[in-house]
């Protein structure tokens, strides 16, 4: 039913992206002429951030001659992740995509999926560098951590007191993010004070219990850092339900359709995420590239309707943080 | 019969089966009984275990729908279809153990399905006040001390059987049979029964019951019906009851006398010594000591601390205080285990519950008592032994059987206990004590196992033998003990024993102290 | 008459069922597995490439199977253990630290992973044995416990990226034994040694022998002189042990550990007990249908992901196929009530021999 | 029976220990008042009601749980059916538009279908009720993820986020907890004081004797998964309105299904069946609460919260269990 919100409306507006497609030419270039089978595995099916990097495969998948699947367990699981990998090697697919559980757990099976000759493209989450062809970040963990900062930091004020609500404690990405959240602050706003760290457990409800708590037990916290779809939504259910619309300030990482309202309605700011959709056509792209052979470790490329992107060391970084607020975020579907 | 018969069938309370049938696939149960159940007559139905008087009270009762045959209530065919189909027609039946409600009050127990509600705000809701009223009511009017707002769980047995006997008249109910009531019972307790029954049969009811007791048989009933194998062999009437002929027409075959055992195979060797034996609750200061050979009986009422005796020197029960030797060692607060292994064994008197494992078969029934002393192979049992152990037991316990792997569950009571001799006796234990040894067994397998007995004490080996059955001691001890609220009350030995004597022991010790609990 | 005296045996030996511990349930589980195995070699291209990706498949469902070895000796006590999951998990972290951060050798540190398995096993056996709770309340607060420790010990970085030699296990066959040993997995190896070491503890050995005695009758067992207590604790034990083996083989399998690895083992082991046959009433039952069962699940689950079925759905089979046989097993068995049982046993048992005096 | 026949008649009238509900407030206000003084800010007003709304749904779920486990059966399909509930509604409620009184009808109607289908498969085809539960909890699961094909609920409709959050009529106590005390209310009712629920303490005591007495027991069974599933169901709506969220595995990945268990017999209930206590078991859930966030007041690491739960459930089962040892 999500289907029907399908639009691409979103992907249409271009964004600033860091490198402009000036040498299309020399990149490399898909060979569209052999049909392939593509996987997509997200850390779960049931999140609408991944369906909408599907949404963007889809729609890729077309134009690149790919047969396109995406799978994924139900709960955020690694061991879950491999029993589809599995499934996928024996079924003999060209290339899998995926965005990992946990970087460690799922490299065995990814390396043996290698050595069946299948290509593995990690997005949004990396694996072990040996386990994948190419790893497409998100955004650079320290322009995100930025992002993130400045979206609670510019209302909450220089001094504030903030709290931060991750979704597990050994979650890769969200680490990294924090890690990057507190080298920013420590740089920029040495007088902010994080007072508090919970996690959700990427469920919303655990989420929004964890936000409560959060702002019952330290009354003067003024922002909440929560990079995680789930976390950035149960901190905003905390605050409006506390009355605290405009007095505590929230941001992090979730797809706008599931922070509308409470951008709209003050709560969120700011909240800093990437354009989903467009990155679900990156990855088919690199997917395809990736089975032709055509893609190097360092290399570049131009994907129509894309831009141009630069592979460095088996890395591609998608994007710069693109920040939804009042003004911008109804553009935005997924 | 005829047409007096017919006149009084049609009488209200008048409950009678017509050629009823009953089979289990193809084993018949019941093969065509008719039997009249009539108001103000106790009629009680007598037989050996498997006769089918169970699954006859059962059917008469609607508890399970007969193959054949027509019940017919004040003349009228009736069909019960449930339990409570057969209450509302002013059927009851009065298990032998009444199955507990226990977290339930005694008052809620006895009116369980049929709770007297009134209406209220919130709708109709259970009128506890009433029905509390109605229940001391109807205990009263059976003068049944029992106080209602207890928990189902706090009743003896005895109490469980008298709400009972008040739930049925609360449901109006006047046909009601009792299922072996009496076995649980200590004889105060049966008499206090009877006295409910012989008051409810004043009072017009039409009553039934079953009992292996002939005392109490001869006592109570007004007609006696005789089942055997399915079949009703035999109907009389009060006046002429004789004990013979009912003991030969339940068995099919004239009884030998009870004879009293030949000679003690007493020897001087002291196998078992217990010395002011306590466990601080059910008995106390409990001394004797059992020499090799010998047979030494416990006689007393149920619930007298018997059992509690035995399990406590048997090491499945802690004791207080005192002392138990075992060829000479002291053996006191070792556990079962260390028991079995010193040669002592105890045949437990319930032996669907600690007797045996009824869903397992022969053979690890019989090997389970020691499994030390089957032979292995690379640490695993060796099947081979174990069925050799097994056969030798079968064959010298006399267990019909159809194979050594046939599950306990599905041999008769006698059988059963047949192997629960065969596991422990062949464990080789130098003393055996036998509790309750022929409960629920039928009279031919009940002489088999007195002969096991017998041959064992000639083998040299020390028995305690605990039975409510007077005329079992008597048959079966050199010397009997008789056991009275925990404490030991008379002995008797040689020439003074004799049934009489036996229930004199400790009947007398129960006079003077007035009521036993109730 | 001498009870003592060795009697040679029975002229007619009669069959015993033990020893060969295989009835109708055990057949009717291995024509499943064979219709399973041949269905999705048949109609999942990918399910058969060959026996030694056939056999790999293997690989991915073992653990569960070893979970399972364990469990069935509780359940057959009529206990049960809901903490295997957050026992695999608390052992393997346990064991990846002290290899991580102590430099204890990786295959000490395993069998020590196994020693804490069986201690928290036998934590909960006194959890149930001293403080008298039920198996399943006693259990359920123990896997929050452990859940927590495991959590705890496991920090921010799990360790992962463990030695060759002992990601093998997880992953590796036994190849240096010889070209056709090449085909079979070490997983299977492990397990197919230990199905057919508790088939041997459960029907032939003093131990199973009480372990059966206790789950049908804990009070015969008693009175039979068997400390029943030793024998629930020596069972949770094992529960134990092997649940922390399933964790340090899932650890090998997956090169890390995570303290919620063992999550998932929990109900699907249930699950495969079950269906194997064993009476969650205790004493019922036999390990090789436990291990035919683990098969089965196993095969129908690596099935149906490559026939593109999703997780969700297959679980939601594998719900349907233990609801149905369970089903279908009451109204056959023996001891069950219904009609189909009543029926059943008219034509199949002749009358059971009743002991009347002539 | 010997043993029984004679043993001493137990004081019938319970003792301050049996009644599980003093204990729990006690308890709960010895540490409300606890951490309150370590940090004041548990003490607010705001803070408690939170506290408060935190405890409805799970309170609600295991209220049906009490029932089944009162009945000697035990419902591990709770969560599941918790999940499938709130998915259903807030999906139909996120896309359609559905009114509330709609999702209302929907989650009862579903609640009731599929409880009374574990009710079938338990008194019917005779199947323990752990494992009929065990396979319905994948069922339903199943139900749940193929019903929403991997989508969540992010937002929903105004009036459930009123519902939710907000008092009726502006009152100033949520809806949820007015729904709980409501369900509380007729539990309390049902089991205490009406012939139903007597009938589903008889058939937890002691079934045989339930039949005997003339009691529909497979009928009574049947309406009490009914019940649970119904109240499951409830709970699921309530958690949709008041998170606004659902996805895959809500219920089942905060394991609702153990936590309504562990609640139910930490006030009270005994798990063998035949007893139950209805506010024991609202209580137990409130006291969960107030410990949970106490923990995160006492800024006790979050890795330890579980731990916390499993030792209440030790400690209070063990509470219970030693005064019904002395039941043969």
């Amino acid at each position: 039913m999500n289907r029907r919100r399908r639009s691409l409306g979103g992907a249409a507006l271009a964004l600033a992206l860091s490198v402009s497609p000036l040498f299309a030419a020399d990149g490399a270039m898909p060979d569209t002429a052999k049909r392939i089978k593509v996987a997509m595995v997200p850390k779960l099916v049931g999140l609408s951030v991944f369906k909408a990097n599907e949404q963007g495969a889809i729609a890729e998948a077309k134009d690149l001659n790919i047969d396109f699947l995406y799978t994924g367990p139900v709960t955020a699981s690694a061991q879950g992740q491999v029993d589809v990998f599995n499934s996928l090697i024996a079924r003999k697919f060209d290339v899998i995509t995926t965005t990992s559980n946990n970087p460690t757990q799922l490299a065995p099976s990814l390396e043996r999926a290698m050595k069946a000759g299948i290509k593995v493209v990690a997005y949004d989450s990396d694996v072990a560098p040996q386990a994948r062809d190419f790893f497409i970040q998100n955004t650079s963990y320290p322009a995100f951590g930025k992002a993130l900062v400045e979206s609670v930091i510019k209302y909450a004020g220089p001094d504030a007191k903030i709290a931060i609500l991750s979704s597990t404690p050994d979650a890769t990405i969200q680490n990294e993010w924090i890690g990057a959240v507190k080298s920013y602050l420590a740089a920029t706003y040495p007088k902010v004070q994080i007072v508090a760290t919970e996690y959700g457990q990427s469920s919303p409800s655990q989420s929004l219990t964890a936000g409560l708590n959060i702002l019952q037990a330290h009354p003067d916290v003024t922002g909440i850092i929560a990079p995680d779809g789930a976390a950035v939504v149960g901190a905003a259910a905390a605050i409006e339900k506390l009355g605290k619309t405009g007095k505590v300030f929230t941001t992090g990482a979730s797809n706008p359709d599931a922070v509308r309202q409470y951008v709209k309605s003050g709560v969120i700011k700011e909240t800093p995420l990437w354009d989903e959709v467009k990155e679900g056509r990156l990855v088919l792209y690199v997917a395809r590239l990736a089975a032709d052979g055509a893609l190097k470790d360092n290399d570049t490329f131009t994907a129509p309707g894309l831009g141009t992107y630069e592979v460095k060391d088996k890395v591609i970084v998608f994007s710069e943080p693109l920040v939804f607020d009042a003004s911008n975020i109804d553009q935005y579907k997924f | 019969m005829s047409a007096q018969r017919d006149a009084d069938s049609a009488m209200p309370g008048f409950y009678a089966a017509q050629g009823i049938r009953k089979s289990y696939g193809a084993i018949q149960v019941l093969k065509g009984i008719s039997l009249d159940l009539k108001p103000g007559r106790m009629v009680t139905i007598m037989g050996e275990n498997g006769a089918g008087k169970s699954t006859l009270f059962k059917i008469l009762a609607g508890q399970v729908p007969p193959t054949g045959g027509t019940l017919r209530l004040a003349g009228a065919p009736v069909a019960l279809a449930s339990p409570s189909a057969a209450h509302a027609r002013g059927i009851y039946l009065v298990p032998q153990e009444p199955a507990l409600l226990p977290e339930l009050s005694v008052a809620e127990t006895m009116f369980v399905g049929a709770l007297p509600t009134r209406g209220g705000p919130l709708g109709r809701r259970v009128d506890w006040a009433a029905m509390r009223a109605r229940a001391r009511a109807a205990l009263d009017a059976l003068e049944l001390p029992i106080d209602v707002d207890r928990p189902a769980r706090t009743l003896s047995i005895a109490q469980q059987q008298q709400v009972e006997c008040a739930k049925a008249l609360l449901r109006g109910c006047r046909i009601i049979l009792f299922d072996e009531p009496t076995s649980p019972l200590t004889s105060h307790e049966v008499e206090h029964l009877f006295s409910i029954m012989r008051r409810l049969k004043a009072d017009g009811c039409t009553l039934s019951f079953i009992s292996h007791r002939m005392d109490e048989v001869l006592e109570i009933s007004d007609e006696i019906a005789v089942l055997r194998d399915g079949v009703l062999v035999d109907v009389v009437a009060r006046p002429s009851f004789d004990r013979a002929r009912l003991l030969s027409r339940m068995v099919g075959r004239p009884l030998k006398a009870v004879p009293r055992r030949a000679a003690s195979n007493a020897r001087d060797e002291v196998a078992l010594e217990v010395r002011g034996l306590s466990d601080g609750l059910r008995f106390a200061d409990v001394g004797f000591s059992l020499r090799r050979g010998e047979v030494l009986g416990l006689a007393g009422l149920v619930g007298a601390g018997r059992t509690e005796i035995a399990e406590t020197v048997f090491g499945v029960r802690p004791a207080a205080a005192g002392e138990v030797r075992l060829g000479g060692a002291v053996v006191t607060g070792l556990d079962c285990h260390a028991m079995i292994r010193r040669g002592l064994v105890y045949v437990p008197e319930d032996r669907a519950r600690h007797g045996a494992v009824l869903p397992m078969t022969i053979t690890e029934n019989v090997t389970s008592g020691l499994l030390d002393r089957v032979r292995r192979r690379a640490g695993l049992l060796s099947a081979r032994d174990e069925a050799r152990i097994s056969a030798a037991a079968v064959r010298d316990f006399r267990v019909r059987c159809a194979g050594l792997d046939q599950p306990l569950r599905e041999l008769s009571g006698g059988n059963q206990q047949k192997v629960v001799f065969a596991k422990w006796m062949t464990t080789g234990p130098r003393v055996a004590i036998l509790d309750e040894p022929t409960r629920g067994v039928d009279v031919g397998a009940k002489e088999d196992i007195y002969e096991m007995i017998d041959a064992m004490a000639r083998d040299g080996m020390a028995l305690l033998v605990i039975s409510s059955e007077s005329e079992e001691l008597v048959r079966l001890c050199d010397r009997i003990l008789s056991i009275y609220e925990g404490r030991v009350v008379a002995e008797l030995s040689g020439a003074d024993i004799s049934p009489a004597a036996v229930a004199r022991s400790y009947l007398t010790a129960a006079a003077p102290s007035g009521g036993v609990a109730a | 008459m001498d009870m003592r005296a060795p009697a040679a045996a029975d002229a007619a030996t009669p069959r015993d069922g033990r020893r060969l511990p295989v009835g109708g349930w055990e057949l009717a589980l291995t024509a499943l597995l064979v219709a399973v195995v041949a269905g999705f070699g048949a109609a999942a291209p990918g399910f058969y490439a060959g026996p030694a990706s056939l056999l790999g498949l293997t690989e991915n469902f073992l653990p569960f199977g070893l979970v399972a070895l364990g469990l069935s000796l509780v359940i057959l006590t009529g206990g049960i253990d809901l903490s295997v999951g957050a026992v695999a998990s608390l052992s393997a972290v346990l064991a990846a630290q002290l290899w991580s951060r102590f430099g204890v050798d990786i295959w000490a540190a395993s069998a020590l992973g196994v020693a804490i398995g069986a201690l928290l096993g036998l934590l909960n056996a006194a959890v149930i044995l001293r403080l008298g709770i039920e198996p399943l309340i006693a259990t359920l607060g123990t896997s929050f416990l452990y859940g927590s420790a495991a959590v705890a010990a496991a920090g921010a970085a799990p360790p992962s990226g463990f030695p060759a030699s002992f990601t093998a296990v997880g992953t590796g066959t036994l190849g240096s034994l010889g070209p056709l040993a090449g085909l079979v997995p070490i997983q299977l190896a492990l397990f197919a040694a230990l199905a057919v070491l508790f088939s041997a503890l459960v029907a032939r050995s003093p131990f199973g022998r009480v372990l059966v005695m206790v789950g049908y009758s804990p009070d015969a067992a008693r009175y039979s002189g068997i400390r029943t207590g030793r024998v629930l604790a020596t069972a949770y034990a094992v529960s134990g042990a092997m649940a922390s083996l399933a964790g340090l083989v899932l650890a090998s399998y997956y090169d890390a550990v995570r303290p919620d690895m063992g999550d998932v083992l929990l109900l699907t082991a249930i699950t495969m007990v079950v269906l194997g046959g064993i009476s969650i009433f205790g004493g019922e039952g036999t390990v090789a249908g436990v291990v035919v069962s683990v098969l089965v699940l196993g095969f129908l689950r690596q099935g149906m992901l490559i026939a593109g079925f999703s997780d969700m759905v297959t679980t939601m089979l594998t719900g349907a196929i233990l609801l149905a046989s369970i089903a279908a097993k009451n109204l056959f068995n023996r001891r069950g009530t219904g009609l189909a049982n009543q029926i059943w046993a008219t034509i199949r048992r002749p009358e059971p021999p009743r002991a009347n005096p002539n | 029976m010997s043993a029984a026949a004679a043993r001493p008649a137990a004081d019938p009238r319970p003792g301050w220990r049996d009644r599980r509900e003093l204990v729990l407030v006690a308890v709960t206000a010895a540490s409300a008042g606890a951490v309150g003084i370590v940090n004041p800010g548990f003490l607010t007003v705001e803070n408690l009601r939170f506290v408060a709304l935190n405890s409805v749904v799970l309170s609600i779920v295991a209220l049906g749980q009490t029932l089944v486990i009162a009945m000697r059966g035990i419902d591990l399909s709770v969560a599941p059916l918790m999940g499938l509930s709130a998915m259903v509604c807030g999906l139909l409620a996120q896309t359609h538009g559905l009114p509330l009184w709609g999702a209302v009808g929907v989650a009862l109607a579903i609640g009731l279908a599929l409880g009374t289908l574990n009710g079938v498969l338990v008194a019917a085809l005779n199947i323990p009720p752990i494992i009929t539960t065990l396979g319905t909890y994948s069922l339903f699961g199943g139900l749940t993820f193929l019903y929403s094909d991997g989508t969540q609920v992010d937002q929903v409709p105004p009036a459930y986020a009123a519902f939710g959050n907000a008092g009726p009529l502006g009152l100033p106590v949520p809806t949820p907890v007015l729904v709980l005390l409501l369900v509380t209310a007729a539990c309390w009712f049902a089991l205490g004081h009406s012939r139903f629920g007597r009938a589903v303490l008889a058939v937890g005591n002691n079934a045989a004797a339930a039949y005997n007495a003339g009691l529909r027991v497979a009928v009574i069974r049947i309406q009490v998964y009914a019940l649970s599933g119904l109240l499951a169901c409830l709970g699921g709506l309530v958690f949709v309105c008041y998170t606004g969220s659902a996805t895959v595995t809500t219920g089942t990945g905060d394991h609702v299904e153990l936590q309504s268990i562990a609640v139910a017999l930490v006030g009270g209930t005994l798990i063998a069946g035949g007893r139950a206590n209805v506010l024991g078991t609202v209580l137990a859930s409130l006291f969960l609460s107030t410990v949970l966030t106490a923990l995160v007041f006492l800024q006790v690491p979050p890795i330890w919260y579980s731990a916390g739960e499993g030792l209440m459930i030790l400690v209070a089962v063990r509470g219970g269990t030693r005064r019904a040892a002395g039941r043969a």
